[in-house]
């Protein structure tokens, strides 16, 4: 009996260590260049941030948790973090359910669906530089299309609408230059420009179905689309949920392009639409104060890491892989 | 309970043609059996018995009523999918209790949360659990109930899809090879109970197999299929002892029967050269083809009609097959002995055999059974 | 049939909205900038003769060149031969709107080699990424070994690392090994994507293990097995990952525009627009909108090829 | 023979392509044996200071640089900017290559000259002359009562958009227009003068004018679109916005007018515009003075003629007009107006410090909340724009 | 060419124990085939020895050198998976040539574009033409070589994994189930190609199977195994004729063996109180279990040890098994019988059956053989 311990006991290091070799071979090109591309200018950052580093300078000093203080004693970044929520919780579930709406609807026309998901896919492959100016002049308070169309709903029968009626009244809404409707206009855009790309990870990964499993539904007397859907799809769609869901949310946290393109300077009106990216961008690059956008940088890791912690705790418990 | 009608229907993959015309009645609470080779287009009939696939032409009749057009989920079929089609995510007990959640439960009462609250549901829900119980029971996956199928084998996901299949009371039940992984044992017993089940629920049974220990035991009728069509359709004694085809003879039976050639010229049934008999009924001159099942041989020391040495030898327990290489022939025959005949047949032993006339199955040169041709014996050799 | 022309009508209603802004960026790129402008025009714009200012403003003479060009226009005053000398600029360089955007945009933005140049960047970046990225998902989603939820947990934290936050660093890095302005530059951030290993991990955790296994039987080695069963079965998710990042280098703005502040030649397309950009002092919206309208088109053509390989079902059909 | 090869970058490609392409050929002639390699434009004024701080760091910067007025001081308070004061004295007869002496005061710090201006541009009025008429105002405003007042006449005749006002012009330009307007820096020995009774009529005229004329907080894309679309009557800008202006101008008549004053003509405006300035890092002396040859031909003479006949910006050297015809600007009389404006030429002045841009943008943020009308109280407002200034400031 | 030692090896998933101390040495060459109920654990047995999975503890050593720790590439072995576990993307013709690409072609051999250019390549890869051609004929899977596994039937499948698996020479072959979902006729021809594939090659094979026939028939010896252990390791006719425990005995021979309780008192063994002889040497008295195959069961109308009356009629054409409920017994017996019987055998028919002490096998109370017991018997009832 002891021998066989004793072998046991030499033997399972020796075996854990076979496919640990490999699999660590595996990851370590991947994580090396992590480690050198990612985390190092991240540690370098994180140094900054207790600093008053503005580039040109030759030195810094080391100022502790002033950067820091900062951050939570000015109303700006009050309103920063409402703008960055907003935009999460607004868009994040939309675009998911959007795109997995698209995906499903497009996945059961077959051939004919190949239109529509180019159609919808058009928004993530565009520059967004170029679709800015687009939505600015469309966006346009006279002259542009949206509130133009508005407008030839003004004296029909649309005007009971309380929106038409006001705007009727009293003119459209600025959208852009709005206080009240700029971070609206800047989730519909998110959403618009995101949906798509949830809509092909989503076909992708209904694609790993067992088509067979559909069949077994539908002798199980699953007869609407929805309880074939609950009964197989969604379940299969897990991986690809979880992975859809924390990108989602991780590339919400991350918005900035829209605003830096719609608001270059200021982050939209009365600061409505500063969300946390733009801060960093702002006080980091435009302004030069490497500290402080250092400092509002970890804040933000700190932050995000956070909530995809929970996000991922609720999410992965309940997904079953292959 | 429905009798099923399947009315020349033929189905194309592509360039293939599968199935070829296949026509079917199927007589409620009837069990049939469906056998062929490999590949031969009996899972693809029963998809599309099921309305799971579309037939390229050719319609299908559930209890008289064509359901062309009807989806499967209301066909109420219930069938064992060859691969199984487990739900991955769902543990054994939900896996065998989704038809019945489906059917039973409404929409709303299927709420996760809300659901059990509803009225009626708890009685429903726990008459479900009630049936799922036994079918795991009867299949003997009772332990297994909070597994996922990947953590089962390969016989214990059998018996799952299974359950899920015989937990229901529907108009037809389609199985595509329940039993292919099971032991023999499991096997012989769930025959048993899927047996005892059609006589209790009085059901039509359309059962893919390709043991034919299942198929004669088990079916009211057994419809050989080959090629995408049905050669024969009857009662199993029929089919193994009067089999309208050589195809069908040849595929029906293990050992194959044995095929000899006949010629037949004038009156005169010869073999081999030997005259085996004389034809009382005038039937065309030329060669065919006479069939002996294995156990239609017997050994005999006395006057044998061919005689040739032991091949092959293969002992299952209970009984021997024994190939013996016919002297001055190719070709083989296969014996089926009783054990305690072993002795004699040693590998390489000389050996005489005879049969029954009687017994033989006569075709002709094109695998057709030739009924007609009545042999009138002239000299019997039976062994004793 | 019904249910498909509800299904149509939603798409389509979709469709609409999706599509308005690229109608718009197609019809702006056709229309002359007082079209523009005034939203007015149609979708093709009237097409009346405009002149380019950039042709005119070339032309505009010095006093010496009127000088010089006096003896052509006998008993002129000399800002009479200014005149007549800019009316003839002027129409000699008159075109048609869609001529003038779409010359421009080739033109005065070489936008050939723009497009070369991305098309060397993202190939490069992609063709990395999927090496280096797939055999960690691979090991991360189908071996076992210590450690495996800290370098998931890791990959997961680099998700969250915003480019705009580490780029200075990175630049920096760059420039002290002189790789600035190089084509290196725009491709070695890109080389690792956390993003990639994660949705193959996603995709790879759906693989049948028997299916590894028999590769493993197969003899094929961890790293055959990566390359040979996991990438096969798992293309629609290689295709996703393809067209993010494709689409996100082809389009990228931020990091070319940080490296490239030498030579125009190592521009990416984006760039190209901002050859018409002026902020407060007006952009020229017309060529933009063809650059934008050119630099969208290979990426359509990509898609369109891309989306014919999403095969059903591939994942499970071999096994029972 | 020997090549010298410098490097050069600018802003803003579509408005300055042009011009350099237009010098190019004289230059070269002049030149032969340098050769100016144009690098990578910048996307605007703050891209062009970000790129230049990164390339001090990671030591690739370019031999010259285009810098935005405003932008000038904090290259040369980190030492990156070279003080052209050699070269200068080099130069026998450099006073006579006729800079207008404020524009050279605008680069000049610490009696260095550090960056010769390039264009310039002032503020001014753009009116839609259709408009006007239509809103029954005939004469162009010459204070910013007579604007509120033709705004309400404009109104009361039933014009939706009587005004744009450009607060939103990078670098508080606006704001200082209406501080120099009032011959006040709003840096002054190294403070931000927001706490002057001057900065809070600065305020409240601007609150006066949003509020009164009933302003639309516009971005300035749509504010040029509705301007050219003809929505807007009057248009207060940069003069270098001219050229797109009239490139997609609707059917109307357009003149420019000399930017309003508080009370008569404005006392002083800030420049706007761009200057070049030397960066090089080479050690080579034949580079500094190919790079110097550079620099000082594109701010003179020749140079400086292209700026006129090609961008809305005004020369900065009076030599220029020796090159154009004197009645470019007879031809041309929207762009006279600038001209005419041009002894009011003041700094536009940068925040001190390292957190001058922050400045800025506290002071944006701060105009903004007017135009939104979420500030309505302006002393309010001004403490606490000055609070905030305050924690900014260096010594603060 | 290497024979296998499996050394108490047992494996646990989390908390079930699945095997239980598993020893069992295949010499080379042996075909030992590995029989027991669904869930016993062959399957997880043989990925264990393939190295797809780790034993909780215990050796496995091929050919004599322990192959710890190597990966199941290295191992040399092929295997057919239960599952099949084909390729998806890859034709059949790929699927099978796989593993001889990935053993017999370079890493630079296999490149797609450069690879069949380079210096012999060429010959390598007609040669793996070659034997994926004669692997697919041996199959009869010829016709379908470019189809992808999701256009094919589930035989086909199978016979598919089988050819990837048999198109190598490997160490030694682990057959999961492969034939299971072929029909008869193929089966056969499998069976035998497979058999003749071991002959020529002289491999070791490691056979899972249900099919009693395939393992009584193909085997140098059987592995009964059963909840994780094995409990014999015989040849066939041993583990058919001489078990050494009920289970085993219960397990292999389809129908089931009867058992009986007899009991033993001085040296009387008695069933339902009638003696049926006389031990000769003294044994434990108490009650022990008689086990009887159908074919030791006779029909007698002479002098019949048991009566009873046919309660259940099977007829699978060539032979027939009547169910006879003993009478004043609840317990029946299965008897085998020829179909020429069947006359005798009407359901409802009183019979008597009658049978030789020496087919007999007696088992004591907890199962075990009790081969020390020799009955001397006193009255033979054999009938003719
Ligand atoms: N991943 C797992 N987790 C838990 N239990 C498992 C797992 N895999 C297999 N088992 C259990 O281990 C036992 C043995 O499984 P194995 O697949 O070896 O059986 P088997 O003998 O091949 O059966 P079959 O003949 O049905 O294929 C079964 O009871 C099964 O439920
Ligand atoms: N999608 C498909 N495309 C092309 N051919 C197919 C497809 N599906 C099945 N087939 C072919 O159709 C024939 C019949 O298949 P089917 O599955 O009905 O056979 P089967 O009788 O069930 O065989 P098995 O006993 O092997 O399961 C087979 O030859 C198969 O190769
Ligand atoms: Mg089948
Ligand atoms: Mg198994």
């Amino acid at each position: 009996m002891a021998e066989i311990d004793a072998s046991i006991a030499a033997r399972k290091p020796q075996e854990v260590n076979r496919q640990a070799r490999t699999a660590w071979g595996l990851a370590t090109p991947a994580l090396a260049l992590m480690f050198l591309i990612l985390l190092v200018p991240v540690v370098v950052a994180g140094v900054l941030s207790f600093t008053n580093y503005s580039l040109g300078n030759s030195g810094f000093d080391w100022v502790g948790f002033k950067n820091f203080d900062r951050l939570f004693s000015r109303s700006t970044y009050e309103k920063m973090f409402i703008a960055t929520f907003t935009y999460v919780v607004v868009v994040v579930p939309i675009s998911v359910a959007l795109g997995l709406g698209a995906a499903l609807l497009v996945n059961s026309l077959g051939r004919i669906g190949d239109v529509y998901k180019t159609i919808y896919f058009l928004p993530v492959m565009a520059t967004l530089l170029a679709m800015a100016i687009v939505w600015e002049f469309m966006l346009h308070p006279t002259i542009g299309v949206i509130n133009q169309t508005f407008e030839m709903s003004c004296g029909t029968i649309l005007e009971v609408i309380p929106f038409l009626a006001n705007g009727c009244a009293d003119g459209f809404p600025l959208w852009l230059g709005d206080r009240d409707y700029a971070i609206w206009v800047l989730c519909f855009i998110g959403i618009w420009q995101g949906f798509g790309f949830n809509m092909v990870l989503y076909l992708a990964g209904l694609t790993a179905v067992h088509r067979e499993l559909y069949h077994a539904a539908e002798m199980d007397g699953a007869k609407s689309a929805w309880e074939r859907f609950r009964l197989v799809t969604w379940p299969a769609l897990g991986p690809t949920t979880v992975f859809v869901v924390t990108i989602s949310c991780i590339r919400a946290f991350q918005v900035f392009d829209t605003v830096e393109a719609f608001w270059p300077q200021g982050g939209g009106p009365n600061k409505s639409t500063y969300v946390m990216m733009f801060a960093i961008f702002e006080k980091g690059v435009q302004q030069n104060l490497i500290g402080i956008g250092s400092a509002i940088t970890m804040l933000f890791l700190v932050f995000v890491m956070f909530l995809t912690l929970i996000q991922r705790w609720l999410v992965e418990r309940k997904v079953h892989y292959g | 309970m429905a009798g099923l009608s399947i009315s020349s229907v033929t189905k194309r993959f592509g360039e293939t043609e599968v199935l070829k015309g296949v026509t079917l009645d199927v007589a409620d609470a009837e069990f049939v059996s469906l056998v062929g080779p490999s590949g031969c287009g009996k899972s693809t009939l029963l998809r599309i018995i099921a309305g799971l696939e579309d037939p390229t032409s050719g319609d299908i009749a559930i209890d008289g009523k064509a359901v062309t057009g009807t989806r499967a989920a209301d066909r109420n079929l219930s069938m064992v999918f060859q691969s199984y089609a487990l739900y991955p995510h769902l543990t054994v007990a939900e896996n065998i209790a989704v038809p019945l959640r489906m059917r039973s439960l409404s929409a709303v009462q299927r709420l996760p949360l809300i659901g059990p609250f509803l009225p009626g549901a708890k009685e429903q829900r726990s008459e479900i659990a009630t049936a799922v119980q036994s079918a795991t029971e009867m299949l003997e996956i009772g332990p297994l109930l909070d597994r996922k199928p990947g953590q089962l084998s390969g016989g214990q996901r059998q018996r799952v899809a299974l359950g899920r299949a015989l937990v229901r009371d529907p108009a037809a039940f389609l199985l595509d090879e329940p039993l292919s992984n099971l032991d023999a044992k499991l096997r012989v017993q769930t025959r048993a109970e899927i047996a005892q089940l059609h006589r209790r629920l009085k059901a039509t049974f359309i059962y893919v197999t390709h043991d034919q220990v299942e198929a004669m035991t088990m079916s009211d009728r057994i419809a050989v299929m080959m090629g995408g069509e049905i050669l024969q359709c009857d009662a199993p004694s029929v089919i193994y002892e009067d089999p309208s085809n050589i195809r069908v003879a040849e595929f029906i039976g293990s050992p194959k029967i044995n095929i000899l050639p006949v010629e037949l010229a004038n009156t005169e049934m010869t073999l081999f050269g030997r005259v085996l008999g004389y034809i009382t009924e005038a039937a065309q001159a030329g060669i065919y083809q006479l069939g002996l099942r294995p156990e239609a041989l017997k050994l005999t020391q006395a006057a044998p009609v061919v005689t040739g040495t032991v091949a092959h030898m293969e002992n299952l327990g209970s009984e021997v097959y024994a190939q013996i290489a016919l002297a001055n022939q190719t070709s083989r025959v296969t014996l089926r002995a009783a054990p305690a005949e072993r002795r004699n047949l040693r590998l390489g032993a000389e050996v005489g055999l005879g049969f029954s006339l009687k017994d033989g199955l006569i075709f002709d040169a094109d695998g057709k059974r030739q009924r007609r041709v009545e042999v009138a014996v002239t000299h019997e050799r039976e062994v004793a | 049939m019904t249910r498909d022309i509800w299904k149509h009508l939603i798409l389509i209603l979709g469709a609409i909205i999706v599509l308005a802004p690229f109608y718009m960026m197609l019809s702006y790129s056709f229309k002359s900038p007082g079209e523009i402008d005034r939203g007015t025009g149609g979708f093709f714009g009237a097409q009346e003769m405009m002149v380019d200012p950039r042709c005119v403003k070339l032309r505009d003479p010095n006093r010496d060149e009127i000088a010089a060009a006096a003896p052509q226009y006998p008993g002129r005053s000399d800002s009479e031969i200014r005149n007549a000398i800019m009316a003839q600029a002027e129409i000699d360089c008159s075109t048609r709107p869609v001529v003038f955007n779409y010359t421009k945009a080739f033109i005065e933005a070489p936008l050939l080699r723009y497009l070369l140049n991305g098309l060397i960047v993202t190939a490069s970046i992609f063709f990395i990424q999927v090496l280096v990225a797939l055999p960690a998902a691979y090991a991360l989603a189908k071996l076992k070994f210590w450690g495996r939820e800290a370098v998931f947990g890791l990959v997961l934290f680099c998700l969250l690392i915003p480019v705009h936050a580490i780029a200075l660093p990175l630049y920096i890095m760059l420039a002290k090994v002189g790789l600035t302005n190089t084509y290196v530059a725009l491709v070695v951030p890109w080389t690792i994507s956390v993003f990639g290993i994660f949705l193959m991990r996603q995709f790879f955790m759906t693989v049948p293990d028997d299916l590894i296994d028999a590769a493993r039987m197969d003899g094929m080695t961890e790293l055959a097995i990566v390359w040979r069963v996991m990438l096969p079965t798992a293309i629609p998710a290689l295709l996703a990952f393809a067209i993010f990042s494709i689409v996100a280098h082809w389009n990228d703005y931020f990091w070319p525009r940080i490296v490239v502040t030498g030579s125009r030649d190592l521009f990416t397309p984006p760039l190209g627009l901002r050859e018409f950009k002026g902020d407060a002092d007006g952009s020229f919206f017309g060529p933009m909108m063809a650059t934008a309208t050119i630099i969208v088109m290979p990426l359509i053509v990509a898609f369109l090829v891309a989306q014919r390989r999403f095969i059903e079902g591939i994942t499970l059909s071999g096994m029972k | 023979e020997d090549k010298v090869i410098i490097e050069f970058a600018y802003p803003y490609s579509h408005l300055f392509d042009v011009t350099y392409e237009a010098m190019m050929p004289a230059f070269k002639e002049a030149h032969p044996n340098i050769e100016v390699k144009f690098r990578a434009t910048y996307e605007s004024y703050e891209d062009g200071t970000n790129t230049v701080l990164r390339e001090a760091v990671s030591g690739n910067l370019p031999d010259v640089t285009m810098q935005g007025l405003n932008r000038q001081a904090p290259l040369v308070d980190k030492g990156i900017a070279q003080s052209l004061e050699p070269f200068i004295a080099a130069e026998s007869d450099f006073e006579k290559d006729g800079y207008h002496q404020a524009m050279l005061s605008l680069s000049t710090f610490d009696n260095a000259v550090y960056g010769l201006p390039f264009s310039i541009s002032l503020p001014v009025g753009y009116y839609n002359v259709d408009i006007l008429k239509e809103g029954g105002i005939t004469e162009l405003p010459q204070t910013w009562d007579d604007v509120i007042a033709a705004c309400k006449t404009m109104t009361a005749n039933g014009i939706d958009n009587p005004i744009f006002w450009g607060w939103n012009i990078t670098g508080n330009w606006f704001m200082q227009a209406l501080l120099w307007s009032q011959d006040k820096a709003i840096v002054d020995n190294g403070k931000v003068t927001m706490d002057s009774p001057e900065a809070l009529v600065a305020l409240e005229q601007m609150q006066e004018i949003f509020t009164e004329c009933e302003m639309k907080n516009l971005e300035w894309k749509a504010a040029l679109a509705s301007f050219s679309a003809g929505e807007i009557g009057m248009m207060f800008w940069s003069t270098s916005a001219l050229g797109a202006v009239e490139r997609s101008q609707g059917d109307f008549e357009l003149v420019t007018g000399p930017f309003p004053g508080l009370e008569g003509a404005p006392k002083g405006l800030p420049a706007g515009g761009n200057a070049a300035m030397l960066t090089s890092t080479s050690e080579d002396p034949a580079v500094r003075e190919a790079a110097w040859t550079w620099l000082k031909y594109i701010t003179s003479g020749d140079g400086a003629a292209e700026v006129a006949k090609t961008t809305g910006y005004m020369p900065p050297n009076k030599a220029a007009n020796e090159i154009i015809l004197a009645d470019f600007y007879e031809q041309n009389p929207n762009k006279q107006t600038a001209v005419d404006q041009l002894p009011l030429l003041r700094d536009w002045l940068a925040y001190p410090g390292d957190n001058g841009l922050a400045i800025t943008q506290v002071i944006y943020d701060g105009i903004e909340r007017i135009v939104t009308g979420d500030a309505t109280d302006m002393e309010e407002l001004q403490e606490e724009l000055v609070e905030e200034i305050a924690d900014l400031l260096p010594n603060g």
